[in-house]
């Protein structure tokens, strides 16, 4: 098993820090990871995105092409990423920030408002973790203890209050019916 | 008596210098140049050593280290016996060196030598050559007493370019009224030129490592 | 029965300088090597020799030495020192080494208080390479580089590093001394043994500058030199303290 | 869990902690500066020192001073920065003085580009500074290895006396993999009594120098130092291969451009050529031999790299004209992607 997962979207909506709670994931999972981002200018409000690799066997090239699975959080890595995904492969998509629907029919969307969501929520800073949520409940591969693990690794330990919050906007987005 | 040896950067002080301390008897040669680590008294000092000529040099030459410190042998030899000569670093800089001896050497009988080689670029006119000189007479506070022709474009030297020479130094000759004292050149050069001023034969004893007898 | 009157310090290695006649710098190693047999901390200092005429400071000194490249003795003093604090550290450089290439080193040393101790030699000057135009070279100075004079329109002016250094929050003790005469021989003695203490008292950045002759490169006899730098450098680089906060706490 | 996921900025800083150094110079730029931003965080804590100094000439003379004065001690910077440090470097070379300095490379020459990059080759393996010196040169390809790497880069300029570049490209030092830190000993290494720690009025002054008077005790020097590298060369090679065995083609790549190279390797076993890897370790010194040994039972070799052909001319000299030898590369921060290394294996096999 191997997934090539590819998080997208701008600066400042922790896209990267999404992609570091999944390597944790696979981490804790006892899974061979990668984790690359883009840096530099992007990292400073441009879009920024990033590279997670997840798998039985060492990971060669940390560099993604063409993801299994694609999380995208704004129209510009919509537009950008969605050729590249695998057929078979997974889209998720923000859909209260892009309107558009896919064009390609042999790869599986999932549309979900995340940051609506996170709004109603009273945790507009975590649509990420929704969206993650969300994409967990597509793999179908992790335990929620698991994921909770992987949370306490990824936050700093001056920010634990801040786990509980995270941990309900995954489950929030992991128990999102987007398919119907 | 002294013999100081001055003039541009290439106009050939240093073999004059040595082929002058080579003719005369109990000489010290001095290498005062500070300028310029290459191409220096000290490459010949084996060869002048041997014919018992007292050799001077700053402690760095021909080391390593760039770095021209003048020795304390030299206040001695100024007061003692002998003749001196002082092999100068080229132009005022290289003149600035001598400023500290001032007072010893005008103690002395000393011949200030100027040597110009017309080929070299600064020194192609008359006027920027007695510029020169002058600059040199003010950084060492001493005055030119004797002018020399050594003008030569190396192993291409001909007797024209001798002569040509020859017409700038008269120039600046008649414009200070400074003798000349010497055309200087190789001996089989010098023999094929006519001149009304002594002829002084050079032997050349700074050379290319790609020059020398294996 | 004899009376020893003059010893050579017991800091001070036991080889000839290579000094021009006339010049300064042996007398300013002396003082320092007589510092440090006065404190007793010969065993415990690391002095770093710089690029230039004193770039031979390491084999006249029974300490420690590291040589440093052109500039950057502040810097290696500072690696010497965060190494190992408990030693005492000296820079000794010219005025190219620390007003010129070395300037960004200098200052901010200074103004990281990094306690250690600099002995400028300030001789208006470049001797190493044969007498150029110094970043302390006076205005009109003739050098091999300013053949018409140092102009302030083509050069600038030159640079007061004490007064300069004086007004970082971080220096602790600043001193221009001379060598010019007796008096102010051991003037400068007092003055660098001050400076050592203020480091062994971890009370941060000292430096004294000496204002000091070149003579070969001047064109100058050693007394003459002495006028010369009396008539012309002390005027421009006043002599005194420009910093001194090692009576209190820090 | 033993494992942990890092950065490689951040497990070069924690491995040489974990080696013991504790003295780090710095200055701050991109895609390093986590680096000095982890060191700043963890020196303090362990009782070491991180400095930012006021520029990478200053923190590379740092680096000398602490060296001269014995202890571990590193520096870090990216290509533009490594250019500022050559001439310390040289003269760390020249005072034969242990230190780590990492370059995490990126796209040059000038202020190029803060993309991944290996075109700092030449200049890390050929001099950089001036000088007849050589340099260690060690570049991983995987976070674990940068951890590994680090801690024997500390070894390995103890052992020889003299400074060891570890080297990364952009995508190394920013992308996260788990790691685990092995245990270190330094036991086995010798005493630095050369260093200047203060005579205590016990032994003769030492002096840390790289000046010598005369050219022939310069020279004696210089050899001796060559008869050192001699033996590097012998005992210090490290590399990886990979399907050598019944390849047509071998690629030669390292670092990040390797495990591009193994994608591109596995393409083509699917489409039925044999394709193997030579992936060095070290740069300097280069694995000459299995280069050599490999060239006579294989049609060509292809050097790999994110530049316009630098360690190519390394591969053609230990190949010797045996096989032709290709180059792919891709340069100003651009990286190979596997297809594109795949396409060139078809064309050459």
């Amino acid at each position: 098993m191997t997934r090539e997962i590819l998080f997208a979207g701008f600066g400042g909506q922790g896209i990267l820090f999404c992609g570091k709670v999944m390597s944790y994931l696979g981490l804790v999972s006892g899974l061979e990871v990668s984790w690359l981002p883009s840096y530099g200018p992007e990292m400073r409000g441009g879009t920024a995105n990033c590279h997670v690799i997840v798998s039985n066997d060492a990971v060669g090239s940390p560099i993604i092409n063409n993801p299994t699975d694609l999380i995208v959080m704004n129209l510009p890595s919509f537009d950008k990423f969605e050729n590249t995904v695998s057929p078979g492969g997974n889209i998720i998509i923000d859909s209260s920030l892009i309107s558009k629907k896919t064009s390609r029919n042999d790869v599986n969307a999932h549309y979900i408002p995340a940051t609506q969501m996170a709004n109603e929520m009273g945790v507009p800073k975590l649509a990420n973790m929704i969206m993650l949520g969300k994409l967990i409940s597509v793999l179908a591969a992790v335990s929620l203890d698991q994921v909770k693990e992987a949370l306490e690794k990824s936050v700093p330990p001056s920010k634990k209050e801040l786990i509980e919050v995270n941990l309900k906007a995954i489950q929030a987005g992991y128990n999102f019916n987007s398919d119907i | 008596m002294i013999y100081i040896i001055c003039g541009h950067y290439g106009s050939g002080k240093t073999e004059i210098a040595i082929n002058l301390a080579l003719s005369l008897d109990n000489a010290t040669i001095i290498d005062l140049d500070i300028v310029n680590p290459y191409f220096r008294t000290a490459d010949a000092k084996e060869k002048l050593e041997s014919s018992n000529v007292r050799v001077i040099t700053p402690q760095f030459a021909n080391t390593n280290i760039d770095m021209p410190t003048v020795p304390a042998e030299v206040f001695s030899a100024l007061t003692g016996e002998g003749n001196i000569i002082f092999d100068v670093g080229g132009d005022d800089a290289g003149a600035i060196a001598l400023g500290q001896y001032n007072r010893f050497i005008k103690e002395k009988k000393y011949e200030v030598q100027f040597v110009i080689n017309a080929c070299r670029p600064m020194t192609e006119n008359a006027d920027d050559t007695i510029k020169l000189m002058r600059e040199i007479e003010a950084a060492s506070r001493l005055k030119v007493t004797k002018l020399i022709n050594n003008t030569n474009l190396k192993s291409e030297t001909t007797k024209e370019i001798i002569s040509d020479g020859q017409d700038l130094v008269n120039k600046v000759s008649d414009a200070t009224g400074i003798p000349i004292g010497a055309v200087s050149g190789k001996k089989e050069l010098l023999d094929t030129i006519k001149t009304d001023f002594p002829k002084l034969p050079l032997e050349l004893h700074l050379d290319f490592p790609w020059e020398r007898g294996v | 029965m004899m009376e020893t009157i003059f010893e050579r310090p017991k800091a001070l290695a036991d080889v000839p300088f290579h000094y021009c006649p006339g010049c300064t710098h042996g007398i300013v190693h002396r003082l320092i090597a007589e510092v440090i047999d006065e404190l007793g901390i010969e065993g415990d200092t690391i002095g770093v020799a710089p690029v230039g005429c004193a770039v031979f400071a390491y084999n006249y000194f029974n300490c420690d030495m590291q040589e440093a490249a052109h500039g950057r003795a502040p810097a290696v003093a500072t690696g010497i020192k965060r190494a190992n604090p408990e030693n005492i550290i000296f820079t000794y450089q010219g005025d190219g080494d620390l007003a010129a290439i070395g300037t960004a080193e200098t200052v901010h040393a200074a103004t990281r208080s990094e306690n250690i101790t600099i002995i400028f030699l300030n001789n208006a000057i470049y001797g190493m390479t044969g007498g150029q135009m110094a970043p302390t070279s006076l205005v009109g100075q003739v050098t091999q580089t300013t053949p018409y004079g140092r102009k302030v329109e083509m050069q600038g002016y030159p640079i007061r590093m004490s007064e300069m250094l004086a007004t970082l929050e971080g220096s602790s003790f600043i001193k221009r001394c001379s060598v010019d005469s007796i008096k102010n021989i051991n003037d400068t003695r007092a003055s660098i043994k001050k400076a050592f203490q203020c480091q062994i008292d971890k009370k941060g950045f000292s430096m004294v500058e000496v204002l000091s002759t070149c003579p070969t490169n001047w064109g100058l006899s050693p007394a003459e030199s002495m006028d010369w730098l009396r008539d012309n450098m002390m005027p421009y680089y006043p002599l005194g303290v420009y910093k001194d906060v090692t009576g209190g706490d820090r | 869990m033993d494992k942990v996921l890092m950065k490689g900025n951040e497990a070069i800083a924690e491995a040489a902690i974990r080696a013991n150094c504790r003295h780090f110079f710095g200055y701050p730029i991109t895609p390093q500066t986590e680096i000095s931003a982890y060191m700043a965080k963890r020196m303090s804590k362990v009782g070491g020192t991180f400095l930012q100094a006021e520029s990478e000439v200053a923190a590379i003379n740092m680096v000398y001073g602490a060296a001269g004065a014995g202890v571990r001690v590193m520096t870090s910077s990216s290509s533009p920065g490594i250019s500022l440090k050559m001439e310390g470097l040289s003269y760390i070379a020249g005072a034969d003085l242990p230190c780590v300095i990492v370059n995490i490379v990126r796209a040059g020459p000038g202020l190029g580009g803060i993309q991944p990059a290996q075109s700092d080759y030449f200049q890390a393996v050929k001099g950089g500074g001036h000088g007849d010196y050589r340099m260690i040169v060690i570049a991983p390809s995987s976070i674990q290895e940068t951890v590994d790497c680090t801690i024997d880069a500390f070894d390995l300029a103890d052992k020889y006396r003299m400074p060891v570049m570890l080297m990364g490209d952009g995508m190394l030092g920013q992308m996260m993999e788990p790691v685990s830190f092995p245990e270190v000993k330094t036991d086995h290494l010798p005493k630095k009594d050369w260093a200047t720690t203060g005579t205590k009025m016990k032994r003769k002054a030492n002096i840390i120098n790289s000046l010598y008077i005369h050219p022939e005790e310069l020279e004696e020097v210089i050899l001796k130092r060559e008869e050192k590298y001699n033996t590097i060369y012998e005992t210090e090679v490290k590399y990886h291969t990979e399907g050598l065995e019944n390849a047509d083609v071998v690629l030669v790549a390292y670092g990040t451009t390797a495990r591009i190279a193994k994608a591109a390797i596995a393409l083509a076993k699917q489409n039925g050529i044999k394709a193997g890897l030579i992936r060095p370790i070290t740069l300097w010194p280069f694995p000459t031999d299995i280069i050599a040994k490999t060239a006579p039972n294989v049609k060509c070799m292809i050097s790999v790299e994110m530049s316009t052909g630098q360690m190519v001319e390394d591969i053609r000299l230990a190949v010797n004209g045996v096989c032709p030898v290709h180059f792919y590369g891709r340069t100003g921060g651009a990286v190979p992607t596997p297809t594109a290394i795949f396409e060139q294996i078809r064309r050459y096999a």
